[in-house]
């Protein structure tokens, strides 16, 4: 069981990363690296959020199989559940810890809903994962993605110097940079995740 | 690249600048040419010009565009256009590495700042480039390589020994082992190469062939052929080593070394390809800055401590 | 993320929540023209100066990871002009707390998923069923969920009309462009006896969406300068 | 841990070709420029212009700075500040030569050596520490406020070219060794040894021999020397303390012979002089004249003080002072350097031997022009040895941006 979990973290780390191979929610890992401060809570967060919206993925896929009509209906039930369950954590949040509720705020809403998180029932229908596996997956992807913001944060600090071409600054040079490293995880045999 | 005159000491400065760096690297490139010139025949030094000249022609276009000036004594792009060269397969077509130059120059060097600040080293960035859209082509070599036969977990039928003088199939510059163990020790006597992630990376790699043999034989000879096989030792002494790419305090070097060696030989086992060098150089090159600024809060940390001591 | 945290000069407060009110001076014919004109730049703003893809780095899930065949691009910049407008502007007229927001934009583009879905499925079934992730995830589109944050709330029904007109508009311009790029590129390999469909690893696209944000970018700097000339 | 690894740099010496010939005992010329230190009111002053002076006769008599005694006899002309390469401005008494040499005649001091005593003398005698500037009476005061328990005679001369201390050395070795006991009599130092860069090269050039050769402790042949001695003894458990060889000498002859000290020995050396010679020369001759007598080359650029970390001299009137230990002539065409973008080489970091990262502070002083100081680590540490910049391939200023942290450190 654990053995199988771990397997699933590395592979989402490695040959299925979501954000290179897949190109799965790249916005916020740009947003995550701008504010290396409080990368750490926003990774953590947004795994939580990733292993939530998995599991809720596996209890959807048993209740609406892919055979029957309401199927068509799935992904917008889903997205109502992502935010319900964005409601509750922000109510939970504010309730508790209010302090550190204020310090994430920007952050909070799209650790909660982006890409990534809506993506997990489909990777576990379309992978045919288990109950663990889709766990192991969630938690490498979250994995993935703060590794995936530090190295950001640290090349868009060295993406900042003078003699670059005016055109590359900014942004341009970041897709550049993503684009060569998600070049580089080709190596896994992770061209293409979907 | 500015001339100037010394107005503030030192007035003596250490013989080495980046310029004589760059020339030691050229020479240690031009003298894994001549081999397999003599047993591939002279294709091999039409592969090393047309990526040299794509590399260069490539470089002087984006500085007439970046209105900068071009400076002649820098060879770095002539470095980037030989050791693509070297990966190339001998009997490659040439638009193969003239593609896998520009994609080097244009993309992975000029867009980021041109000489000092690449965060991606731009020959690795190039080959893999043009691995990932022409496989087959890639790894067209004469007769089937030691490391694609390792890949299907069968033993090379030439022994470990045989492989050191270059005549198997393989890339360009990295069959010819001795060769480029010469070159190494040359490099790393003159200080262009710092020996740290050189050593680092063949002890770690060695020490997976080691613990995790890929194919049924003793660990020695898994450790023999997966050292002398495909790029690896050529990896080891000009691509991971290049210093703008590379972490800069002693120890994140040798932190460095070692996870690309390990990484190296993990890509082997589990990878698209049978040779992984430039990907896991890549993914090494991204996370250099991350070990370099882990490194650096230790000591920030240690010396906090030490001040509260005193 | 909005991209556009500075307001912009051509955005006078004229197109503030509560702006008309406050700026009355002009006649009813120049406020009119004056409306024209800022409209035409919200616009032209949203699909080229700020295009949210190239400049913003928003919603480039679909264009990188889909963006590979004219098809896809056709079906998603389809789907994302049905689900934009009316999330956009029902989420302007929403009177609700900030951080209830994101939930009621994400119900709301879930809703209008479906309509989308149907339109897309009844137009072009096979390249809808070919995009399978792609269409669902539409509707986490950071795109959508941005404006419908930042700019739906603070900003009068025609501005915002305007604004997710020509982010829309911007948004199919980057896919078309980039999923044809893409489309010559595994032609080009695949006749020099590379891999097939090369085109479509995320990797092309992020390289493509550099050089085309450099381009715009480039272009967006020449126009400053001439502006600054110009004073 | 960082320390462990630097430990400053190897440069090859260049010292043989100077070392060949002994010491040059140049005669005084028509006009001395004499530099008194400390001597800027006229009541510190004990001649007026227009006095005749003997050799030996008092010029200056300062409260807080040396004695400075006349090196000739002669003529005072006038008082004017010269300007100088290591000190700015310096304030001399010039004097004409004139041909009877008469010499006051001194007698020597008494032989009880308590260290009050020592010290009152050293001040007297106008003896100045050749490596710094300070003179010996306050050195000898502050080592003893620091109780240390081990003086070294200071013959680090880890610069190329550079090599007064070893021909000294070699010159007179009694002359140094009686010295060094007067010194750790007078700072109450249990042990003493003579620092050299590199023993075996202290014995090849200077033929040292015998009981003073025990007496050498080696530094291992880097640049600079100084601070990894200095760490070595301490972690042997020692308090050490340095002081200048030619001091350690003059105060030799000072307490033997009563002579103060008015001539110093000066390495005139570089591609751009014909003749490389170590040169006794009295304080206040003009640098043309050395150079002129070692056969100054066309196109060459004058650096004193040190190769490394001394700086160029502009006006070649300027007098010799107690603590210009050399002159290096360098032609122009070697004087130019290619500057290139950091690439990160990490040798810079090795070369400095306080554990500094020069890299990482350059780049951080290039990025935003006030970074925090907490980010500049280390930046306090630094002993201005320029080994940095020295090794940097890139050609980078990086000693004047370890020196901007340290400003910025400093304002807080």
């Amino acid at each position: 069981m654990a053995v199988q979990l771990f397997f699933y973290a590395i592979l989402a780390l490695t040959a299925q990363n979501v954000i290179f191979c897949g190109g799965v929610g790249f916005s916020r890992v740009l947003r995550a690296a701008r504010r290396p401060k409080i990368l750490l809570s926003y990774a953590g967060l947004l795994s939580a959020f990733t292993l939530i919206s998995a599991w809720m993925g596996i209890a959807l896929n048993q209740l609406v199989p892919g055979i029957s009509p309401a199927a068509f209906y799935r992904p917008a039930i889903f997205a109502g559940c992502v935010a319900v369950v964005y409601l509750l954590a922000a109510l939970l949040y504010r309730m508790f810890f209010a302090a550190r509720y204020k310090r994430l705020e920007p952050v909070f809403s799209s650790s909660a809903i982006n890409c990534i998180v809506l993506a997990m029932p489909f990777i576990q229908r379309v992978f045919r994962m288990t109950g663990w596996q889709i766990t192991g997956y969630a938690i490498g992807t979250g994995a993935a993605f703060f590794t995936a913001a530090l190295v950001l944060s640290h090349a868009m600090e060295r993406l900042k110097n003078p003699d670059m071409p005016k055109a590359f600054q900014g942004l341009p040079s970041v897709f550049l940079y993503v684009g060569i490293l998600s070049m580089a995880l080709f190596g896994f045999a992770g061209g293409k995740l979907f | 690249m500015q001339q100037l005159m010394i107005q503030k000491p030192p007035f003596l400065r250490s013989g080495q600048t980046v310029s004589t760096m760059m020339k030691d690297m050229l020479l240690a490139l031009a003298l894994l040419l001549p081999l397999p010139t003599v047993h591939y025949g002279t294709h091999v030094l039409w592969v090393a010009a047309a990526s040299v000249a794509s590399c260069f022609i490539s470089e002087i276009a984006a500085c007439m565009i970046a209105k900068r000036q071009v400076d002649i004594s820098e060879l770095s792009s002539v470095v980037t256009g030989l050791i693509i060269a070297m990966l190339m397969p001998p009997l490659a077509p040439l638009w193969l590495p003239v593609l896998a130059g520009a994609f080097a120059v244009l993309a992975a060097r000029v867009p980021f700042g041109f000489t000092g600040n690449n965060p991606f080293n731009p020959a690795a960035a190039g080959v893999a480039f043009v691995t990932v859209f022409w496989p087959q082509r890639v790894f067209s070599f004469s007769e089937p390589s030691a490391a694609s036969v390792l890949k299907e977990g069968l033993k090379p039928n030439q022994i470990p020994s045989e492989m050191l003088w270059g005549t198997d199939g393989g890339a360009i510059g990295t069959t010819a082992v001795l060769v480029v163990a010469a070159c190494a020790v040359y490099l790393i006597v003159k200080k262009t190469v710092s020996w740290r992630i050189t050593v680092c990376f063949l002890a770690a790699a060695g020490l997976m062939a080691l613990l995790f043999p890929r194919i049924m034989v003793t660990p020695l000879t898994s450790l023999k052929y997966e050292l002398l096989s495909g790029s690896l030792l050529f990896c080891s002494v000009f691509l991971i080593t290049d210093p703008v790419t590379s972490p800069r305090t002693h120890v994140g070097k040798a932190l460095y070394g070692a996870v690309a060696g390990v990484l190296i030989m993990l890509m082997r086992r589990y990878g698209a390809f049978e040779q992984a060098a430039c990907f896991a150089v890549l993914l090494m090159n991204a996370v250099s800055p991350v070990i370099d600024s882990f490194v650096i809060a230790v000591t920030a940390r240690r010396e906090a401590r030490r001040n509260e001591q005193q | 993320m909005s991209s556009n945290k500075k307001k912009p000069k051509a955005e006078s407060q004229l197109m503030e929540k509560g702006g008309r009110r406050s700026s009355a001076r002009g006649s009813k014919k120049t406020m009119h023209k004056r409306l024209i004109k800022e409209s035409t730049g919200i616009f032209l703003n949203g699909l080229v100066f700020r295009n949210p893809v190239a400049i913003g780095a928003l919603g480039l899930f679909p264009v990188v990871g889909a963006g590979y065949t004219m098809q896809n691009a056709a079906v998603l910049s389809l789907m994302m002009l049905v689900i934009m407008l009316p999330v956009c502007l029902l989420s302007g007229w929403m009177k609700i707390p900030v951080w209830i927001r994101p939930a009621a934009a994400l119900v709301l583009s879930g809703v209008m998923y479906l309509p989308a879905a149907a339109l897309a499925k009844w137009l072009m079934p096979q390249a809808f069923s070919a995009l399978s992730i792609y269409a669902v995830l539409m509707i986490g589109n950071s795109i959508i969920l941005s404006r419908a944050n930042d700019y739906a709330p603070s900003h009068i029904t025609l501005a915002v009309l305007m604004d997710s007109l020509g982010c829309t508009a911007g948004f199919s311009a980057v896919i078309f462009l980039v999923a044809a790029l893409r489309e010559i590129w595994s032609n080009i390999v695949k006749d020099t006896g590379g891999v097939y469909h090369a085109g479509a690893y995320p990797f092309v696209g992020f390289l493509l969406l550099g050089v085309i944000a450099a381009l715009i970018q480039h272009t967006n700097a020449k126009r400053a300068a001439a502006e600054r000339k110009a004073k | 841990m960082i320390s462990f690894f630097s430990s400053g740099i190897r440069l090859e010496q260049q010292k043989s070709r100077t070392m060949k010939a002994k010491i040059l005992a140049l005669p005084a010329p028509e006009v001395l420029y004499v530099p008194l230190p400390g001597a800027q009111a006229l009541t510190d002053r004990c001649v007026r212009a227009g006095e005749t002076v003997l050799r030996f006769s008092q010029l200056s008599m300062p409260g807080s700075h040396v004695a400075v005694t006349s090196p000739v006899s002669g003529t005072v002309t006038g008082f004017q500040a010269l300007p100088h390469p290591v000190r700015g401005m310096v304030d001399c008494a010039a004097i004409r030569q004139d041909s009877e040499e008469q010499e006051l005649t001194l007698r020597a001091p008494g032989m009880e050596h308590a260290p009050d005593e020592l010290i009152r003398l050293a001040a007297a005698a106008g003896i100045i520490d050749e490596y710094d500037g300070i003179p010996l009476f306050k050195k000898l005061k502050r080592l003893r406020r620091m109780k240390i328990d081990w003086l070294g005679a200071n013959v680090l001369d880890d610069e190329p070219y550079v090599c007064s201390g070893l021909a000294v050395l070699r010159e007179n070795p009694q002359g140094v060794q009686q010295g060094l006991e007067l010194a750790a009599l007078a700072v109450g130092a249990k042990k003493t040894g003579i620092a050299v860069v590199s023993s075996f090269r202290a014995r090849s050039y200077s033929r040292v021999s015998g009981q003073i050769a025990d007496l050498l402790v080696g530094s291992g042949g880097r640049y600079p020397a100084r601070p990894g001695l200095l760490k070595r003894l301490r972690r042997q458990g020692h308090r050490p303390g340095l002081v200048g060889v030619q001091a350690l000498e003059a105060f030799a002859q000072a307490a033997e012979r009563g002579i103060p000290q008015t001539t110093t020995v000066i390495t005139v050396a570089g591609e751009g002089v014909s003749r490389w010679q170590n040169l006794r020369v009295p304080l206040g001759m003009p640098i043309e004249d050395l150079l002129s007598a070692c056969g100054r080359k066309k196109r060459t650029v004058v650096i004193a003080g040190s190769p490394i970390t001394g700086n160029r001299v502009e006006e070649l009137s300027a007098p010799v002072t107690a603590d210009l230990r050399c002159l290096i002539v360098l032609p122009e065409a070697m004087q130019t350097v290619k500057v290139f973008p950091c690439i990160g080489c990490g040798k810079c970091e090795a070369a400095c031997p306080v554990g500094i990262m020069p890299w990482d502070i350059y780049r951080r002083l290039q990025g935003q022009e006030y970074p925090d100081a907490g980010q500049l680590l280390r930046a306090d540490l630094c002993c201005a040895c320029n080994a940095c910049s020295v090794v940097c391939p890139s050609g980078l200023d990086l000693s004047g941006a370890v020196a901007r942290a340290m400003e910025i450190k400093e304002r807080g």
